[in-house]
């Protein structure tokens, strides 16, 4: 069919005034002069910023990342000495935001959700406790909560001291020793090491590669056991028992690679100022994971509540109706319908959590902010360069994370009339 | 702000001084908000000098970070706060320093009970180093040269830094020696904490301006003179007026404006010196009665001594 | 009747049952406990636990804060007392830091003759949006207003300001709640002018100064009054126009003149001599009531069908949005002094104001968006049927009903800013938090005092948050209802 | 329904005659939606006075034509012609056009936030620019002879269905329009409150007011029309007196309409 | 609703006999809603294949009786007894007497997150452990059954109210209940869907399903239902055949109803 729209009606030929007065050329007009006023803005914050650096006898110049940083950073995530350069601290930062942040939304989700149901049980205590719980998070600035923590920490763990001499402190359950400063927690060293894959500077030991490599199977042999069991179930209508071989993928390897490789622990030791031979998690971040956790969490839980709430009361009814006992009436019923209330206020509360994680300087834990956006401006005097970069990276990290929210909404969103 | 900084003081007629947001003894602002300190005395003795009155100054406190951005971008017209003098912010960051008010060194302070007696048996320890400052780049520096290696806990303000020393979070805490000894004397007891004799690195401190107004650098650089070289001379706030009438010293009739002009020549009036020294005393009179032994800090000279006396304060002459 | 046939199934009720008790089990304590404490194996583990939380929390924390002492000068002589009263290796709370501090706390450097501005300001606040925040029922708007009006009095009292200005407080509440009662939309006009008074109370200098650049709206609005019909679609420009022209060459000259004629003078009070509290209501205050019309523009840019327009404000939105507040705090102080012509040097607060508001808004246009989108089509349709022009629709028509439906966004909004305003300490700022209590423990008598600030500063914000959410509950709970 | 039917046929008012004069013109006119060509050719003249019912199964593009003839939806090709004015994208004429053509909607779309009263007034003040005072006379007239001036302090989510359509058909009335166009007044009230519209409706036919209503009320198009519309897939298939259209219509489609409409 | 009356009442179905055996006793049932007496000495005893109607003014506990029965809530004394096993704590038997009694709600209930074929084959899969391509089968034989196979892939929020609780029916008869339970399963309904439901349901009632309707519908009780139970204040007030009922009703309370209800 041909059946297309024309442009439009004919229309009288073209006059000045119509670029007021005529719709279409009045949405132009108008959208050309805000053109021409943000752009003008732009070259005129341009301008000055040229006009002021000139003044200042200052230039816009990258290369300070290359340069040597000189600074310590606490916790790595990939190796980093001060030889290093200020673009390898800074993405030691960003590696270190990651990581809190990837911790906290994990931590959240499971704390929010877990309160967020507990507040709707039947248990009036403990509702009320979670109600408390969430109203005084909530209520009260995050960075108080982070310095708390913090200071609970320090002032409660003993010193390393405290395990040495006489009446010495014992470690907990032989193996872990909480501090003011770290907990130090085991170490695993192999007897028959394998080595390590060496990538520049980066060694990476094989068994570690190995254990994820198993972790992965373990995860591709479980889903597909599930499709299995699935199509078993829609054969025969009987679902065959999975629970043990999920078990065995994911207990059987790990102990192989124990008994094989000779795995043991190492137990913390005090050498000197310090435990070494063990891993020793510092308590800032700790403490930052912890406050982020449980702020976080707080709003979380709201949300799940919320969600739950918002699946009707009809709709379980209908399921205990029909036959279905409660644990399956949550996964088949309740649980599909309130994920998609839940999920996107969930994903902007992640981003959150990874925004306020730049308070992690509160507690010197050096994340991208205390990195790029604090020593290496504050030793390189390249305020301008650095702190546009930080923004530029914190935006793209939201970016991605919402992008992934809008995939999610557009594919759960229920079909209506 | 750019080129006359003096006009621009004298136009508002108040000075902006950048200083340090919380330093007992170098500036902290008592429960009324009137901000005392041996920085502090630096800058009232320039509002004396250029103003008239001491007490036409703006006090903004400033952090680690915000400092010489707030000098480059005019928001201060000099800084008088703990920043050390190094090659790299002279040129690189174009700031000018104005001259030392005092020489400092990086210093370790540890609790008695740890039984070290030195730094060089720090090794492995956690150490508390405020980010952002010199200081832990000379830890980093240190401790590499020595084949040693360290914990870093990093903290952000000193408040922090010794609340996490105190509560054991760290073995050793650095910073300036002068700090330490700041931070040290307000110990419940102090004898419990030792400063380490190793001064690792030089940090002398001074006013800072703005590179490229050499008229404005002057009269800081000359202010701060002014106070040594009144030490030097005897001249002090009690006797001023006197000698100033009456003195017989060449150098301290010039000093005083008694005789020359030495003012017109940065753009001053003749008893500029006067003022300043009048604000609150000559050098060693700001010492003592802010940082030094009869104070809770109770700071010795060492270093900043007169040169006289074997220290380092030196003012170039005044003719 | 069990028994009975199909044939004989009819039946009659001759009397009626009177209502009975419920059987013991439904009665009662004992009921309740069981239904709501132990009504399973889990339930009771829960209840056991939650009362173990309970337990814990009160034996570790109930100690410390029996034995808080409130009088004294150091920590050293809290220790002193604490262990002198609950003898040796006590501890408890010294609560004497925050007696002897608390105006810091509550004003920063403020002149402590000069607390009557601010709080004033405070009570001033509260009457000025009254007319805006509770229009609903003037019920509630009677009782927030005393409430609120009483709170003001009492911290005049204990702040101990002139009796003149307690007097006035009275007053000027008492006028308020009758001008609420008989013509509350006198009390917009007081709203409108508040900002200036606000401004002048705080930082002080002349009156006229504020005044004239509120009258910048003004001339504004008479520009595209004076604009001929004809022409209506030069209004808008004309009077951003004269506003600009006013705003930027006369202001200043003719608010010069006036205070020579009719000086209004209060003495000026720097912006480094706020901290605490203070600051936190001043940043919070005026980030919100600026980012309100500029999230407002946002909101409607940002559902412009006009292409560019669109995507200026998603870009705009989505970019401050997705950097945290810190760094734009950091911009604030560190980098709007190179975006800006060479010279300007304008105060730190209000560099910070500036980009709070810049956040707000963009959180704000989200929060705004969401109640357009929840207005029917019909209500567009039908003021476009009626011939009203986009903005006369926008203002008489969709913003009234989009905003009331914003509100409880509106005060979330403000809520995250309220507290958010901590982070100034990170720049060197004496927010509450960390720059008052930082310099408070520089102090040597109260070096090592730690906790008593923080649960200080914790508890009054969670005062002020709490109330304000609970105050957006209760709208969204109104709303809904109204919401046909 | 069936006795609404019956009712007006009966006691069929006296209208007055219509003029010569042109209220809307409409040639050739042509829309589409994206891809979807939903009116097509439309040619239709309506005289100062006349009142036309327009009927069609749904979908068949009644309401797309109506909102074309105030604007609300921009036509694609051909012309209208509203009172001498032609809509094209020149806002002016659109103002123009809109502020003399009254339009009633099926969910009323009252503003909830004003009261009744203030409903009525806003457009006479913001539009026409009247006096307040004024404006408020007119309005309480005109809810007066909708029947509800007591409710003009109301807001109105306080009022009925049947109140608040009758609201809207005042409201528009307010601004004194030369055309009043409704599209399917009454399909969102509850049975018994149609009637009270539908009676006001009738009403304001025997002033002489020109109105085009879309409506599935053929008691209504059989009392009052002077003319009956028939649509279907956005054309328009049939039109005649309203006599003509029920008792003896041309069309394969109409009849099969009229079949489902009256039948059940 | 007066013509949807009477055409029920014309063409009564034969309706097959019923038998003797008990489908569900109820004796000297009791309930408290805290301290409100909502349920009071309830005796009933239903047989296989009977079809019973519960009538009554609102708040009487219609509702709650048939919620008893599959113990969506719980009585507080006296038995239910459903297909031979006694309703208690027990969470097996509750499991069992849910599986076999089916139950339609007024607001449908249907899972909006599922098509209407998964809401169909749910619960047979995972209750009844049906293979799904079984499952599916039989689903779609109540779909054609209730007369909407065509609309199988599609998701609820698609489908119209009369064709969702059509499909709400349809998902309880998959699990093949021996008891099937409506609770006013027309009363959210527009008119014209009111009639496709009803007439699932009469269809249903053909095969001789037991069944326990409360409604309104006083057509569908007169045509289908074997006993006309009315409640009121939580008792039952009168119970008897729909003739005797509508024609002779016993006690003032059901004269008062059923004038209220057949009057307007
Ligand atoms: N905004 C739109 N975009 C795309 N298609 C539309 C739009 N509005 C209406 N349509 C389509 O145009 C056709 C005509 O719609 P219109 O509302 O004019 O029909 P109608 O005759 O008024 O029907 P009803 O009696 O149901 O109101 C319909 O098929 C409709 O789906
Ligand atoms: N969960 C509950 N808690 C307390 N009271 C309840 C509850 N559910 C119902 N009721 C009360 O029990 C009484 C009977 O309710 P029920 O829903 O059974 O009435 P009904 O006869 O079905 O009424 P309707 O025709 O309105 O549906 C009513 O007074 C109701 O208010
Ligand atoms: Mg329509
Ligand atoms: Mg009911």
């Amino acid at each position: 069919m041909t059946d297309r729209a024309p442009a439009g009606p004919a229309s009288p030929p073209f006059r000045p005034s119509m670029l007021i007065y005529d719709r279409r050329y009045r949405s132009m007009t108008f959208q050309v002069i805000v053109f021409i006023i943000v752009m003008s803005l732009v070259w005129w914050l341009i301008g000055n910023t040229i006009t002021n650096l000139e003044n200042l006898g200052k230039d816009i110049d990258f290369r300070f990342l290359f340069s040597r940083a000189g600074y310590d950073i606490p916790q790595q995530l990939i190796p980093y000495d001060n030889d290093d350069s200020h673009l390898r601290a800074a993405v030691i930062g960003l590696l270190n935001t990651l990581f809190v942040s990837f911790l906290g939304c994990i931590a959240a989700t499971f704390l929010g959700v877990a309160v967020g149901v507990l507040r709707l049980s039947n248990n009036w205590l403990f509702a009320r406790l979670m109600t408390i719980y969430v109203e005084i998070f909530r209520n009260i600035p995050l960075l108080l909560w982070i310095l708390i923590i913090f200071a609970i920490f320090t002032e409660i763990s003993p010193a390393p001291r405290a395990y040495r001499g006489e009446d010495a402190q014992n470690l907990f359950l032989g193996l872990i020793a909480p501090t003011n400063r770290y907990t130090s927690i085991p170490g695993i060293v192999a007897e028959h090491s394998p080595g390590v894959l060496q990538i520049g500077r980066i060694a990476i030991p094989w068994l570690a590669i190995l254990f994820l490599g198993l972790l992965a199977l373990a995860v591709v042999l479980r889903r597909w056991i599930n499709a299995r069991a699935q199509r078993v179930q829609n054969r025969t209508g009987r679902r065959p028992t999975t629970w043990w071989i999920n078990l065995a993928l994911f207990v059987v390897p790990p102990v192989a690679i124990w008994l094989i490789f000779g795995l043991r622990l190492t137990v913390p030791e005090l050498t000197g100022f310090n435990f070494s031979g063990g891993i020793n998690v510092d308590n800032s971040l700790v403490a930052l994971w912890l406050a982020l956790t449980l702020y976080t969490g707080a709003f979380i839980a709201e949300i799940v509540r919320a969600g739950i709430l918002a699946v009707s009361k009809g709709q379980s009814e209908a399921s205990f109706a029909l036959g279905l006992r409660p644990n399956r009436t949550m996964n088949l019923v309740i649980l599909p319908q309130a994920l998609r209330v839940i999920v996107p206020p969930l994903i902007s509360q992640y981003l959150n959590l990874t925004k306020n994680s730049s308070l992690a300087i509160a507690v010197g834990y050096m994340d991208l902010r205390g990195t790029l956006g604090g020593t290496t401006v504050n030793q390189t005097g390249r305020e301008l360069e650095g702190i546009l970069l930080m923004m530029l990276v914190y935006l793209a990290v939201s970016l991605m994370i919402s992008g992934v929210m809008n995939i999610y909404n557009s594919r759960v969103k229920l079909k209506e009339r | 702000a750019e080129g006359d900084t003096l006009a621009d003081v004298t136009g508002r007629d108040q000075l902006i001084c950048g200083v340090n947001a919380g330093l007992v003894g170098f500036a902290s602002p008592d429960a009324n908000g009137n901000w005392t300190g041996f920085d502090i005395a630096v800058c009232k003795a320039i509002a004396a000098a250029v103003l008239s009155d001491p007490a036409k100054v703006k006090y903004v406190p400033t952090t680690g970070q915000t400092r010489f951005t707030a000098l480059a971008s005019g928001e201060v017209d000099v800084l008088a706060r703990n920043s050390t003098w190094t090659f790299s912010r002279d040129t690189d960051l174009t700031l000018d320093f104005a001259g030392i008010n005092y020489y400092d060194g990086q210093g370790f302070m540890v609790p008695r009970s740890l039984g070290v007696s030195s730094a060089k048996e720090l090794d492995g320890a956690t150490i508390c180093v405020q980010t952002g400052t010199t200081t832990e780049l000379n830890l980093a520096d240190y401790f590499n040269a020595n084949n040693m290696s360290y914990q870093p806990v990093n903290i952000d303000s000193n408040a922090e830094g010794e609340q996490q020393y105190m509560a054991g979070a760290c073995d050793a805490y650095t910073t300036d020696a002068s700090g330490l000894a700041a931070t040290r004397a307000a110990f419940a007891s102090p004898s419990d904490h030792i400063i380490l004799p190793e001064i690792i690195s030089k940090e002398p401190l001074g006013p800072v301006v703005r590179h490229g107004d050499n008229n404005w650098g002057d009269i800081v650089r000359w202010t701060l003179y002014a106070l040594i070289a009144a030490e030097e001379y005897g001249v002090t706030s009690a006797n001023i007026e006197e000698l100033a009438s009456n003195s017989e010293n060449p150098e301290v009739q010039r000093l005083l404006g008694t005789t020359g002009d030495l003012g017109a020549m940065i753009g001053l009036d003749a008893e500029w010196a006067k003022r300043a020294i009048k604000a609150g005393g000559n050098y060693g009179e700001i010492f003592a009665k802010t940082i030094g032994e009869e104070t809770p800090i109770g700071l010795a000279r060492g270093l900043n001594a007169q040169w006289t006396q074997g220290g380092l304060m030196y003012a170039m002459p005044f003719r | 009747m069990s028994e009975m046939h199909a044939e004989s199934v009819a039946y009659v009720r001759d009397t009626m049952l009177p209502p009975a008790a419920p059987p013991n089990q439904q009665l009662g304590a004992l009921r309740w406990l069981r239904v709501n404490l132990f009504s399973g194996w889990f339930n009771t583990v829960l209840t056991l636990l939650g009362l173990g939380i309970i337990w814990f929390l009160f034996d570790h924390f109930w100690p410390w804060l029996s034995h808080s002492v409130w009088k004294a000068d150091s920590v050293q002589e809290c220790r002193e007392i604490i262990a002198a009263r609950y003898g040796e290796g006590a501890t408890g709370g010294c609560f004497g830091v925050i007696r002897e501090r608390w105006h810091q706390y509550l004003f920063g450097f403020y002149p402590r003759a000069e607390y009557w501005r601010p709080l004033m300001t405070l009570g001033l606040l509260f009457i000025a949006i009254t007319p805006v925040l509770f229009s609903v029922n003037p019920a509630i708007r009677r009782w927030v207003l005393a409430v609120t009006g009483l709170i003001t009095l009492l911290l005049m009292g204990v702040a101990e300001v002139p009796d003149w200005a307690v007097l006035l407080m009275w007053a000027l509440i008492g006028t308020a709640l009758l001008l609420g009662e008989y013509a509350p939309q006198r009390l917009l006009i007081f709203t409108l002018f508040y900002p200036v008074v606000g401004v002048w109370f705080l930082w002080g200098g002349s009156l006229w100064f504020p005044l004239m650049l509120l009258a910048g709206f003004g001339v504004g609005y008479l520009a595209t009054r004076l604009v001929p019909p004809r022409h209506a679609g030069l209004a808008l420009p004309a009077g951003i126009a004269a506003a600009l022209i006013w705003w930027l060459f006369l202001a200043g000259p003719v608010a010069g003149l006036l205070g020579d004629l009719a000086p209004a003078r209060l003495r000026v009070i720097d912006s480094n001599e706020f901290g605490g509290f203070l600051l936190a209501m001043v940043i919070g205050v005026s980030g919100i009531a600026m980012s309100l019309p500029l999230g407002i523009v946002l909101a409607l840019a940002r559902r412009s069908d006009m292409f560019l327009i669109h995507v200026f404000a998603v870009i705009f939105i989505e970019f401050i949005r997705g950097v945290p507040l810190i760094t734009l705090l950091f911009v604030a102080s560190l980098l709007l002094n190179y975006f800006l012509p060479p010279g300007t040097n304008f105060d730190i607060i209000l560099r910070v104001i500036i980009m709070v508001t810049i956040f707000a808004a963009a959180y704000m246009a989200e929060v705004i968006r969401g109640g357009l989108a929840a207005l029917p089509r019909g209500q567009f349709e039908a003021a476009d049927a009626l011939g009203l022009n986009y903005w006369q629709a926008q203002r008489l028509i969709v913003l009234p009903q989009a905003l009331k439906i914003s509100i409880p966004g509106i005060v979330g909004t403000f809520i995250g800013m309220f507290k958010d305003t901590t982070l100034v300490g990170l720049i060197g700022l004496f927010d509450p938090l960390k720059g008052i209590s930082d310099f408070v423990r520089s102090n040597f008598a109260w070096k090592g005092i730690y906790w008593e600030p923080f649960i200080f500063v914790g508890a009054i914000f969670f005062v002020i948050c709490f109330s304000m959410s609970r105050y957006s509950m209760y709208l969204e709970r109104r709303l809904s209802r109204e919401h046909r | 329904m069936s006795d609404l039917t019956a009712s007006y046929a009966t006691d069929t008012p006296h209208l007055p005659g219509m003029s010569d004069e042109i209220a809307i013109e409409i040639r050739d006119m042509n829309k589409w939606y994206g891809d979807f060509h939903v009116l097509r050719d439309i040619d239709l003249t309506v005289r100062r006075g006349e009142r036309i019912v327009i009927a069609g199964p749904s979908g068949s593009g009644k309401s797309t034509l109506i909102r074309c003839i105030n604007r609300l939806e921009e036509h694609q090709a051909g012309q209208i012609v509203v009172d001498g004015i032609e809509l094209t994208s020149d806002i002016k004429n659109i103002d123009k056009v809109r502020s003399e053509v009254g339009m009633v909607f099926q969910h009323f779309n009252l503003f909830p936030h004003l009261t009744v009263l203030e409903n009525c007034t806003l457009a006479p003040i913001w539009v026409r620019k009247v006096p307040k005072r004024q404006a408020e006379d007119t309005a309480m007239q005109y809810l007066e002879k909708v029947r509800i001036p007591e409710q003009a302090n109301k807001y109105p989510g306080q009022l009925s269905g049947g109140q608040q359509q009758r609201v809207a058909i005042a409201r528009s009335l307010c601004m004194e329009p030369k055309i009043m166009l409704f599209d399917e007044p009454t399909s969102a009230l509850d049975p018994e409150m149609i009637k009270e519209v539908l009676d006001t409706m009738i009403e304001l036919a025997e002033t002489g007011m020109t109105m085009l209503c879309v409506t599935h009320e053929m008691g209504f198009a059989q009392a009052v029309a002077d003319r009956v519309i028939f649509m279907d897939q956005g054309q328009i298939v049939e039109q005649n007196s309203p006599q003509e259209f029920f008792n003896n219509p041309k069309s394969d489609r109409t009849k099969l309409f009229l079949s489902q409409i009256l039948g059940h």
